[in-house]
């Protein structure tokens, strides 16, 4: 079972957990994760984030990724949810929740989905900072985090 | 032989445009299409130079410039992506 | 900061992501684990789970570990939450929830806790079955889960 | 020299006892309290064999045979956790 959403509105982790668990007592273990607006990035103060996005590709994207685990994991349920528009700090970016047997697979295939969708999920991020709007800039660290799942297929 | 062009984030603003149809002599793929909006000189031939970072997706795919274009193809130009 | 608690009462996910980001707006990435009551356990069915500890050693032990976590990771913020007593299937056991500026402290730091939790905290579950109550026995991907982490601190 | 011996789950069922206190010659190390209860033979010794898996925590923190043993020790010992 996999739900994707791209949404505007804010998400509550508890209730995606619940409505999770209540369908499946197979359920032994759930690993999420949640990204959130700091207040500073690269040194610099940010006010506001506002997400852009490519919709026609996003879902597809998403639906790629979110495949791909459930193709290299045990996985009994995905979630992610991503939001767009404009946030502000201490907000929730992005949920990816994850369902298996045992928590191993649980925990690896929330990272991947993860590491992916930095990479690979047409998102972009625009700060407003006290010096004005920029751009935020890919981080070589996300390259890397992402690639290490394809050596590790290889191998 | 026409294919729709979109643009995303920095590049969206940079050209001061989100999308575009355009017109390729076939057969084309992506480096033909870059080479192309490279022609145009300033902020094309800046931003789509080789030594800067940028993606390409063909109907919603991510695509390499050896990637084939058909006619009526999707094909957005956006930065590295930042979400999550 | 920490947060360690045992009790008998469940838990909110949500809730508890809501204090840690309430109060730290540098926190980038939060990695949780909630593990669950299965319905079925070694090929047995199970109506409830019992979990007895050895509570001057829980706190201890729980402790020890969070701090072992926040000497190899850069953390913000750990949240622990182990229940006991009568348990049912779908219902929620432990909570693990790290706070970090990035996602790659938060993951691995969570994965650890759990391991470690898994092998060296006092708890112990008693399941009741259709063929009457036993003790489940300790898994040996456990041990292994738990020797990974010493093995790449000594490399 | 007495200590206090405690056991948890499969352990406390098998032998029926919660707790009690032991008395052990000076020196004494865990391996001497681990001898000693399974001179009691039955399940003691049945359950503490080498054979079997079980641990032990002195003072609340996880020890191996060869931890040594002071007057009013607090003892545990237990099956391998499970909890989680």
């Amino acid at each position: 079972m996999t739900t994707i959403r791209i949404q505007n509105q804010d998400f509550d982790l508890g209730a995606e957990l619940n409505a999770m668990r209540a369908g499946n007592a197979k359920i032994g273990a759930v690993a999420s994760f949640v990204g959130l607006v700091r207040d500073v990035n690269d040194g610099a103060g940010v006010s506001t984030l506002t997400l852009e996005h490519y919709p026609a590709m996003t879902r597809k994207a998403l639906g790629g990724i979110v495949d791909e685990a459930c193709a290299r994991w045990e996985l009994i349920d995905v979630t992610v949810i991503h939001r767009v528009g404009e946030l502000r700090p201490t907000d929730q970016i992005v949920l990816v929740m994850v369902a298996s047997r045992h928590r191993g697979d649980a925990f690896q295939a929330c990272e991947f989905v993860m590491d992916y969708l930095k990479t690979q999920a047409p998102f972009w991020k625009k700060e407003s900072t006290p010096q004005g709007e920029r751009w935020v800039e890919a981080r070589e660290s996300d390259e890397l985090a992402s690639s290490r799942w394809r050596v590790e297929q290889d191998s | 032989m026409m294919v729709s062009v979109l643009y995303f984030a920095s590049l969206r603003e940079l050209f001061g445009l989100e999308n575009e149809q355009l017109v390729l002599p076939v057969p084309a793929d992506v480096s033909a299409l870059i080479a192309a909006l490279r022609a145009r000189g300033g902020a094309w031939s800046d931003a789509l130079g080789t030594d800067r970072r940028w993606r390409v997706a063909v109907n919603q795919e991510l695509a390499t410039m050896d990637t084939k274009l058909n006619v009526g193809d999707e094909v957005a130009i956006f930065p590295p992506v930042t979400g999550g």
